[in-house]
């Protein structure tokens, strides 16, 4: 099931400056709060996204349990020629999740 | 598209994820009216001094809400449009095999109502509930599990911007007025109603938060509290929790009257899930 | 009218006699007698404590109070609009009178939104958590009375 | 966050993990203090200038669980002038460093959004580090009302 939104536009001039926005669907649990039995749940969180476009690096967000649970990220980029914007989140217990959008820039 | 964890959990092949991304991209695009407008083509008179919990919210709630690729909703909204279309069951039917997606439109705004061969009413999540068993042959979801809510979510969504419009259906009437006993109706040791807040005292602040009329404009919601999808049985559960009465099991036909009685109050109001609260 | 209130008093003195019944342990209430509006003896033997007090009204899960009511304790930022100020509650209302109002004051205004903080009879669906206690102990209810018999200022 | 930080960053992070699972809850508190031992850690001893940076947090939040923010910064973002870093700070968290951004000119404006969890009201500070290794900063008050009920963990 695909668990992640990604929302960038279908096309772009080149050179514009848009903005690209990822949601994804994760409880980033704190590892501060305690479960129903009293004891802490164990920290399970995403740690960091990357966003690349064609392969190069445009983007990375270090995140700590302050978070919000299903995180949420924006920023911006240049459009430099059409391809592939991809995200990768990774985080804790082996969590890795990869998604991508194309772009026509012309 | 990749996914890769070492607690894996994608029930679906790749191929299935794949043939279903032409129709995610076009989410946001099918799905674009704005709150706003659903405000605006309301039916709603002057004197009408219904307000949606949307608008006791702040500026910053309200954008989260209406923007499709910022409210975390949607998320549960993409995954329910994937299930929508997955065989399940013994039947191996999905629910795309019966319903076209346009067909779902206003259905949500209409809900609790009383399906045929029955003489009582249910829910949306009901109804979902009922169409696995019958039609799927497929086992029953878990309240207020991911799989129900998004399913609940989707099929909500093409009601966004419709008024809230009951059934003219006179069988409804005693369970309406079964639900707003239960409403008006002291409860729990600190033996409140749902009417002493939420008609009584609604707009005051309870601690530093504004009491809503508890219209139920968008359901399923994205609650900030939950930090996830919801349905109004789980608010109603709160509530009950909150006076420090004993909830109702999630089965309880009491949660339907209750939901038959507030969405006939909020009939007309504009529906927008999946609402997002604090 | 002094007739009336005894009389009202009278009729109340068997709620209070079946409180009794119930026995003593943790949470099961004291009996209490009313006289006019408001209940003149302490529930317990040791006088409340008026700093303890207004540590269980500014809690929020234990007194409650601070979520309807507003009140002289600013370190508490968010306090409810629902219910009048508790400033000046020691000069509006004596404390027998106080001690009713929290006790239960349905017996003055069957309409009120206060919780009756002393009872356990007359309640419909409590959770199982709750059920055969008060919201409050005799000695919380004695703490509190004794913090708001401090507020004198409006 | 690539460079020599990397690591002392993340061991804040995970040494606030730890300390938890062994400590009470509040023992586990970021104050204002490890904020600018925070602040340092990024910083080093170089001065933090006022201005450029711009953080847009709501004033009230209704729920900390979710708290939208977004932090710009002036920069005409050319490969000779560009911010290479945003991190966000806060006093009340358990972890004072809530997250590190890593910008480039390939961004064309600096400016990122997320949504992030306060358990209470506290102050926020953004910090931006330019192509040049100078750095400003902006902060924000930020008030988080309290549910006034609790979910039912049963």
């Amino acid at each position: 099931m695909t668990n992640v939104l990604i929302n960038a536009p279908k096309a772009a001039k080149k050179g514009e400056v848009i903005e690209l926005k990822a949601l994804i669907l994760h409880p980033m649990e704190s590892g501060f709060r305690p479960g129903t039995n009293g004891t802490i749940i164990p920290r399970n969180i995403i740690e960091r996204v990357v966003a690349t476009w064609n392969g190069k690096e445009i983007f990375r967000m270090d995140f700590s349990p302050a978070i919000a649970a299903n995180p949420f990220v924006s920023f911006f980029a240049v459009a430099a020629e059409s391809g592939k914007i991809a995200f990768r989140w990774t985080g804790d217990e082996g969590f890795a999740v990869e998604e991508s959008v194309a772009i026509d820039v012309a | 598209m990749k996914v890769s964890r070492s607690k894996s959990q994608s029930p679906l092949t790749l191929p299935e994820r794949m043939r279903w991304r032409p129709a995610l991209a076009l989410l946001p695009v099918v799905f674009a009216a704005s709150f706003a407008m659903a405000q605006a083509g309301a039916d709603k008179s002057a004197s009408d001094t219904r307000r949606s919990g949307y608008q006791d919210m702040g500026a910053a709630l309200q954008k989260m809400q209406d923007d499709d690729t910022a409210n975390p909703g949607m998320l549960y909204v993409q995954l329910g449009e994937q299930l929508w279309a997955k065989p399940a069951g013994a039947a191996s039917k999905a629910c795309a095999d019966c319903h076209s997606v346009a067909d779902m439109k206003g259905v949500a705004a209409r809900y609790p109502a009383i399906p045929e061969n029955s003489d009582r009413p249910i829910d949306l999540e009901g109804r979902i509930q009922l169409c696995r068993a019958s039609h799927q042959q497929a086992e029953r979801l878990a309240p207020e599990s991911r799989d129900l809510l998004s399913l609940a979510a989707f099929v909500a969504r093409q009601s966004r911007g419709l008024p809230i419009a009951p059934p003219d259906d006179a069988r409804l009437a005693p369970f309406r007025s079964e639900g707003e006993a239960i409403y008006r109706r002291r409860q729990g040791q600190l033996n409140l109603s749902c009417a002493i807040c939420h008609d009584d005292n609604a707009g005051k602040k309870l601690a530093g938060v504004t009491i809503p009329q508890a219209h139920p404009t968008g359901y399923p919601i994205y609650r900030l509290e939950w930090q996830a999808l919801g349905s109004l049985k789980r608010r109603l559960r709160n509530c009950l929790v909150g006076i420090r009465a004993e909830a109702y099991p999630y089965e309880a036909v009491d949660y339907v009257a209750l939901e038959v009685f507030l969405m006939g109050r909020a009939k007309g109001m504009p529906f927008e899930a999946p609402g997002v609260r604090p | 009218m002094l007739r009336a209130s005894l009389l009202a008093a009278l009729l109340l003195m068997p709620l209070a006699t079946a409180g009794r019944a119930q026995g003593t342990s943790a949470g099961t209430p004291v009996s209490y007698t009313v006289v006019d509006d408001a209940i003149p003896r302490p529930l317990t033997a040791s006088p409340g404590d008026a700093s303890r007090g207004r540590a269980i009204v500014a809690n929020r899960s234990v007194g409650l109070c601070l979520l309807c009511h507003s009140g002289p304790i600013p370190e508490e930022r968010f306090q409810g609009t629902l219910a009048p100020s508790l400033g000046g509650a020691g000069t509006r209302w004596s404390v027998a009178q106080l001690r009713l109002r929290i006790v239960d004051g349905s017996r003055l205004n069957p309409d009120t939104i206060m919780p009756p903080y002393y009872r356990t009879t007359g309640l419909v669906r409590v959770a199982r958590a709750f059920e055969g206690k008060t919201i409050l102990t005799a000695e919380q209810i004695e703490d509190v009375v004794a913090y708001l018999a401090t507020l004198k200022e409006q | 966050m690539p460079g020599p930080k990397k690591g002392a960053t993340r061991r804040t992070f995970l040494a606030g993990a730890a300390v938890v699972s062994v400590l009470p809850l509040g023992a586990a508190r970021a104050t204002p203090e490890a904020m600018a031992a925070a602040i340092k850690e990024v910083v080093g001893d170089k001065p933090i200038r006022e201005g450029r940076v711009t953080l847009d947090i709501p004033p009230l939040s209704e729920n900390g669980n979710a708290v939208p923010l977004t932090v710009s910064v002036d920069s005409p973002m050319t490969e000779g002038d560009f911010i290479r870093a945003i991190h966000v700070f806060n006093e009340k968290n358990p972890q004072p460093h809530v997250l590190d951004a890593r910008l480039g000119p390939q961004n064309g404006k600096a400016s990122i959004s997320t949504r992030i969890k306060l358990g209470d009201s506290q102050k926020i500070v953004a910090i931006a580090e330019t192509s040049k290794g100078e750095f400003f900063s902006a902060s924000a008050d930020v008030i988080v009302t309290l549910a006034a009920c609790v979910e039912d963990l049963t």
